[in-house]
């Protein structure tokens, strides 16, 4: 770490979680939860609200990272394919994902689609559901139909459960999220005022955890290091401020996060695990709640290269949050072979030149596990900033 | 080496073809300068082309705009030009030949490509479509409409709902086309182009039939892009009607006449993915050389599964143009759908072998192809092949490593016919 | 008299530049690299020393950059290459604004502003068919010396092109150009050609506007130099000893800072 | 006495083989490709001639395979590769139901069928990540012979993990590595066994069903054989005429034709059917 400050007990158990035996968590909550069952959650966005209403745990289904050797995945995606989607299968095909009962896939790019096939053709003991959220965001309609979509994922869920999905279980659901997602907030700002005293891969790993474990026990932690960490000193270092954008599908590793820090940057704000914490308010208690996340993901969720909206070009989104956090430049993190972010990249590079913003352009795959070249090209990016 | 028979066929239709396609540019190349009639900016997979026909608006292909470039070897500037503006080699490769017509005045060899009055984004499975338009949409400040198609992610196949949100959409479309165009729709000449279009997937269909005869009319893959153009950019007009009837006539001819594309049909093969358009003569030479013919191709579905049933309901307009969306292409079902297909064609166009032709930039068509290839060679025995290259971006294609896949494949399948011990995997 | 050494370590060799505190270069040398950075860092000062027949002793300052920069325990400082690379160039051509460096395994674009510092960047992050690496593998194949390369591409007439993505399908475009009986001369002007053509997709993602410098060991090559001019549509400079100046620049920012700190602090501790 | 020869012509080395009607190798030669691949597959035959002491017209039928297989003008077929390996490979065991081929530029995977036919293959995908040239270029980086790193890997106690098989940028990784401080021959170790994997993984494509045999010039590197073996938890055949591999399969195959012609039945294939348009 740049600053070295003692870590948390609650980050040294998320780090733990997240390093450690891929699904252990789950595992164990599965160890005392008997007949409990976990879905597994592949990004971007899945309603975590509906399969936790249905009493099943869910899991972040986030590829294999960078401990594991690729044997048989790549016979059946090509070269070409982006990381995630190669080691996500390769957990599958080596029996790793027999913790899971059910697995949700969405539109969010082609391979991914295909992936969901491949799931289902080579794992016929798991539920595998294929989410299709409307694109059309501008059309009255949309809303209706993604109520239906979301009925249908319920019903799709509690037959998993073996219970139905009833609209006071949904609610209480969106209230504990709702309570869930403003810690990740209250998370982020902390970062974005005090970066020294919390370095964002820090933050990124008290986050990811929470992709492996049930909310109310994730709640607790974050309220632990939230309480702690604000007492940390460190000396605020002549770094550059960034905003980080691209990998909101396949994470990069920790150490890569930390290297580019490293380097010479603030982690000001990121896109990592962006389905997680999708929404920009808290949803409507009260009501319909089918219709309150429906409507919530149509007006009021996070700008996502696997979003598509005509109301409003993510590149615009983009330059609003740099000016907001007064950042002072864009790093670009995107996933190796990952199209939604390397088509986004097109459009935000002309926005962000119009706007005369800095950035630089990296790609990493999960799997990496040296960041020598990366680092290098950080440095300068930063040399090249403070020097000017 | 001893030359090789190349393909025998140029027919009528393959005339009649470049005559039609000449037309249409001509037409689109008119109207970029007169700026009427509006152009409509469409994709191939199922799309609602007889409702903007109804408005009298051009339809304007760009997937057609860039498979023309590359099939005249000139693709690779205009990729360029676009990973000049920050387009990353792995982006596909017809949307960076497209904006780099765009950005180098859409001026083709062929034509002059018109600013589009409406960017109609008919996102029929291919996620990259969305990126694709929306970018578009970014550079020419057009109005864009997003006609968001449910993908058939249910077993039991297309929902009610998902009719109902595309059937609304449409009605939302024809507002904002009523706008553009400033007339009202006329209902009676929708049902006309639908009736025009209904005829012409029968024919269609019909020529897709023939080819399991043996030996196989005309080739499937090489010959069946040639009649790919007028159904798309004519299809719900007379004269591409008038071409089906006479593409019919003559395929039936030489289906009665027995005679194929090659001097001697030695293999029959069915095709999955998109060809590599801008080698698209080698890639056949190097399955003529050994005499086989495809007999059938998903590709020649992207753009609609008439084969397979389906027609236009001129009594039905919204919701015929619906399914077809929604269920009757290719491209909005999922891969085991596509699974079965090939199944159906292996089995009833009567073929020795699949040769899966994966493409770098079509992700909807090659990820998850090694799966398929495990699928077909293991599951079903059929001799599978499967090669590497790019429908568009010339970097992507080596002949030498190409041809010596399929030759080894070929002479794999020949020493099997020779050696039935070796019946293993048939 | 004390002297600044500026020591560049890349994944071939190893370059060393010392200078005097008035920016005088006394010693440029070159070893190849081994394993072990910290001893080629050391093998390549004291060639440096010997050249200039200095002492150990007078090396009052030490800049490292290049891959091997963090593993050189007596450094004074480690400068990324393309901080250096900018440096060197506009001090032997003061008012250039562009420069490409071609190294064996790396190519790279800078835009720099008018203070010589790094305004934009870009590298071959993608395929290394762009650089000098590719051209001695692609030497071997031709059965010429690496540096006949330069004097035989100004041959072709026909130059064949080489287009494929990938390093490694490059060669086989080689092997399959050399099939079809294409000349030698024909083929390396076609390598040539596309190296160019990478390079120029470089530099305009820095938005180039004027003329370049040219750096690295493949300036060297004239063919290379002449498809650049040609392919670039402007001048290409290329400074004597092109590959020395990413060392050079090292150098220089080395003197800088020993000159602002160390020299101010009252002079380097005996080393 | 009939004879009949193989010419393999590889990218960077090209080698006859001469049978004689008891399938014996009565000659053989290899010579280094160069720029003129016509001239190296005729070098390579002649020499092959010599060393039989036999006249060309002695030699009924010739086939030519590799890369520059087009390039025999001289020959009286051409076949690829993946069908000579093949044949070599069932030829010297005969149980052999599995081949790896590691070339310098192409990684390949062959089922052999019951009748000891190709039964299916795989290669490489446009990545030519796991060939060859990746050694090749792990033992440039590291300043080493491409005969020593096998040997020199095998000393290796703790692999290192690559974040790539490209090719191209395990020269970086490789750096990156010496950059830690890293033991070269544990470097190397990683190297061998990313490969491995990355084979292996191909080949499972067409089944990995045993005997496995392994040829091609990588064949000839005892680290690759160790690491494969180790990965595949069984003994692969690999044998000393292993990277005359491709020249003997087209030597048998030549010998089969011949006596095919002599009993005057005819085979078919391109070449076949078309000589003498």
């Amino acid at each position: 770490m740049a600053v070295p400050m003692v870590e948390t007990d609650a980050s040294a158990r998320c780090r733990e979680i997240i390093e450690g035996e891929p699904f252990a968590a789950v595992e164990r909550w599965k160890g005392t939860h008997p007949g409990g069952k976990a879905v597994g959650c592949y990004p971007v966005y899945s309603p975590v609200e509906l399969v936790h209403a249905a009493g099943l745990l869910p899991v972040g289904l986030l590829g294999g990272g960078n401990r594991i050797e690729i044997a048989h995945a790549d016979a059946r995606f090509q070269s070409f394919i982006c990381s995630i989607v190669k080691s996500t299968l390769e957990l599958g095909l080596t029996g790793q994902l027999s913790v899971l009962d059910g697995v949700l896939f969405h539109s969010i790019c082609d391979p991914a689609r295909n992936l969901a096939s491949v799931f289902a053709r080579n794992f016929p003991q798991l539920r595998v559901e294929y989410i299709h959220y409307p694109q059309n965001l501008a059309s009255p309609q949309a809303v209706t139909y993604l109520i239906s979509e979301l009925q249908r994922v319920r019903g799709a869920l509690s037959e998993l459960a073996g219970q139905p999905v009833d609209d006071g279980a949904l609610r209480e659901s969106i209230a504990l999220y709702n309570r869930w997602r403003r810690r990740i907030e209250d998370l982020y700002r902390l970062r974005r005022t005090s970066p020294e005293i919390l370095p964002a891969s820090e933050s990124y790993a008290l986050l990811r955890a929470g992709t492996m474990l049930p909310v109310e026990e994730h709640l607790a932690i974050l309220d632990d290091a939230l309480a702690r960490i604000p007492s940390r000193t460190g000396k605020r270092q002549d770094r550059i401020r960034v905003v980080v954008e691209g990998a909101f599908c396949e994470q990069p590793p920790l150490d890569l996060i930390a290297g580019i820090e490293e380097a010479g940057c603030y982690l000001l704000d990121d896109d990592l695990l962006l389905g997680w914490r999708w929404f920009t308010g808290p949803l409507p208690g009260d009501g319909d709640p089918l219709l309150a996340l429906a409507r919530s993901y149509i007006d009021r969720s996070v700008y996502c290269g696997t979003k598509h909206d005509v109301r409003e070009p993510k590149a615009a989104h983009l330059v609003r949050r740099v000016r907001e956090l007064q950042a002072d430049a864009v790093i670009f993190l995107c996933a190796k072979f990952c199209e939604p972010a390397l088509f986004d990249y097109a459009l935000y590079r002309r926005a962000l030149e119009a706007e005369s913003i800095p950035h630089l352009f990296l790609e990493f795959e999960e799997k990496m596990w040296i960041f020598d070249r990366m680092r290098g090209e950080v440095e300068t990016f930063v040399e090249s900033m403070l020097f000017r | 080496m001893s030359e090789a028979p190349k393909t025998s066929y140029q027919g009528r239709i393959h005339l009649l073809q470049k005559e039609l396609m000449g037309e249409y540019y001509d037409a689109l190349t008119e109207a970029s300068q007169a700026a009427a009639p509006p152009a409509a900016y469409m994709l191939i997979s199922g799309n609602p082309v007889e409702l903007v026909r109804a408005f009298g608006m051009l339809p304007v292909y760009p997937e057609v705009n860039a498979l023309q470039i590359a099939v005249k070897k000139q693709a690779l500037p205009y990729i360029l030009k676009a990973e000049e503006l920050g387009y990353s080699v792995d982006n596909c490769a017809y949307v960076k030949a497209d904006i780099g017509l765009y950005f180098s005045g859409r001026t083709t060899p062929f034509g002059v490509i018109p600013e589009p009055a409406l960017i109609l984004c008919n996102y029929v499975g291919c996620n990259v479509y969305l990126n694709w338009f929306e970018h578009l949409r970014e550079y020419t400040g057009a109005e864009i409409f997003a006609l968001d198609i449910p993908f058939v992610r249910d077993p039991a196949g297309v929902r009610p709902e998902d009719v109902q949100y595309v059937v609304a959409q449409l009605r939302e479309l024809i507002a904002v086309c009523e706008r553009l165009t400033g007339r009202a729709l006329d209902w009676e000449y929708l049902r006309h182009i639908c009736r025009l279009s209904a005829r012409t997937g029968e024919l269609w269909a019909q020529i897709k039939h023939l080819t399991k005869h043996t030996p196989c009319p005309l080739d499937a893959y090489f010959d069946a892009v040639t009649l790919m153009g007028p159904l798309y950019c004519l299809r719900g007009t007379e004269a591409g009607l008038r071409f089906f009837e006479e593409a019919y006539r003559e395929v039936q001819e030489r289906t009665q006449l027995g005679l194929g594309p090659l001097p001697q049909e030695r293999f029959r093969f069915v095709i999955e993915g998109p060809p590599p358009w801008p080698y698209l003569r080698t890639f056949r030479d190097q399955f003529s050389r050994w005499g086989a013919v495809a007999v059938a191709s998903t590709y020649s579905t992207v753009g609609g599964l008439w084969e397979f049933g389906f027609a236009h309901d001129p009594e039905r307009p919204l919701e015929s143009i619906a399914m077809h969306m929604l269920y009757w292409n290719l491209t909005n079902r999922d891969l085991l759908r596509r699974y079965d297909q090939i199944r159906r064609y292996v089995q009833e166009w009567n073929a020795d072998a699949l040769v899966i032709h994966s493409v770098k930039s079509c992700r909807l068509f090659s990820a998850g192809q090694g799966d398929m290839r495990e699928y077909f060679s293991k599951e079903l025995g059929v001799p599978t092949l499967l090669v590497e290259s790019d429908l568009e971006d010339p970097r992507y294609f080596s002949e030498a490593q190409m041809r010596n896949r399929i030759d080894a494949f070929f002479e794999a399948l020949e020493h099997r016919r020779l050696d039935p011990a070796g019946g293993a995997g048939r | 008299m004390p002297l600044i050494a500026g020591i560049d370590l890349g994944s071939r060799s190893a370059k060393a530049v010392l200078l005097t505190p008035e920016r005088e270069v006394v010693a440029a040398v070159s070893v190849r690299t081994r394993p072990d950075f910290a001893a080629v860092a050391r093998e390549a000062l004291e060639a440096a020393l010997d050249a200039s027949g200095s002492p150990a002793s007078s090396v009052a300052y030490l800049a490292t950059t290049g891959f091997g920069r963090h593993n050189v325990p007596f450094r004074d400082i480690h400068i990324t290459e393309i901080t250096a690379i900018g440096a060197g160039a506009l001090h032997l051509l003061p008012g250039m604004r562009f420069v490409l460096d071609i190294g064996f395994q790396s190519t790279r674009a800078v835009r720099l502003n008018e203070g010589g510092r790094v305004a934009e960047f870009a590298t071959n992050d993608k395929c290394a068919a762009g650089a000098g690496g590719f051209l001695e593998r692609a030497a071997r194949y031709l059965e010429v010396p690496l540096a006949d390369l330069g004097r035989l591409s100004l041959q072709s007439d026909a130059p064949q092109s080489i287009s494929s993505i990938c390093a490694v399908l490059a060669e086989t475009e080689i092997i399959n150009h050399l099939t079809a009986g294409a000349t030698v001369a024909n083929i390396v002007g076609g390598i040539h050609r596309s190296l160019a053509g990478r390079a120029l997709a470089l530099l305009k993602r820095v938005r180039l506007a004027g003329e370049v410098v040219f750096v690295g060991g493949v300036a060297v090559q004239e063919g290379m130099v002449a498809a650049l001019q040609q392919t670039l549509g402007t001048a290409v400079h290329v400074p004597d000893q092109p590959q020395f100046v990413c060392a050079l620049g090292a150098a220089l920012l080395g003197a800088r800072r020993w000159m602002e700190t160390v020299a101010a602090a009252g002079g380097a501790a005996a080393r | 006495m009939r004879y009949a020869a193989g010419v393999d012509v590889g990218s960077t080395q090209t080698k006859a083989i001469i049978l004689d009607e008891a399938r014996r190798i009565v000659g053989r030669s290899l010579v280094d490709t160069g720029a003129n691949i016509g001239q190296a597959a005729e070098r390579a035959f002649s020499a092959a001639l010599a060393e039989a002491a036999l006249d060309r017209d002695e030699v009924l039928y010739v086939i030519g395979t590799g890369y520059g297989r087009f390039k025999v003008t001289f020959g009286d077929a051409q076949v690829t590769e993946i069908s000579c390996h093949a044949k070599g490979a069932v030829t010297l065991f005969p149980r052999t139901r599995t081949v790896i081929d590691m070339g310098g530029q192409d990684a390949k995977g062959i089922r052999i069928g019951e009748g000891g036919e190709v039964a299916d293959f795989a290669m490489n995908d446009k990545c030519a990540a796991g060939t060859g040239r990746f050694l090749a270029n792990a033992a440039d980086v590291l300043g080493l012979s491409l005969d020593s790193i096998g040997p020199i890997s095998l000393q290796g106690k703790v692999p290192v993990r690559l974040s790539t098989v490209c090719t191209v940028f395990v020269e970086s990784d490789i750096m990156a590595y010496l950059g830690q401080g890293k033991r070269v021959e544990d470097i190397l170790a990683g190297v061998h066994s990313a490969i491995a994997a990355r084979t292996i993984s191909l080949v499972r494509r067409v089944g990995l069903e045993q005997e496995i045999t392994f040829t091609g010039g990588v064949s000839r590197n005892v680290g690759m054989v160790r690491a494969l073996e180790a990965k595949l938890g069984c003994a692969v055949n690999v044998s000393e005429e292993s990277h005359f591999m491709g020249a003997l399969g087209a030597a048998l195959l030549a010998l089969e034709r011949a006596q095919h012609l002599a009993a005057k039945v005819s085979l078919g294939g391109p070449n076949a059917t078309h000589r003498g348009h």
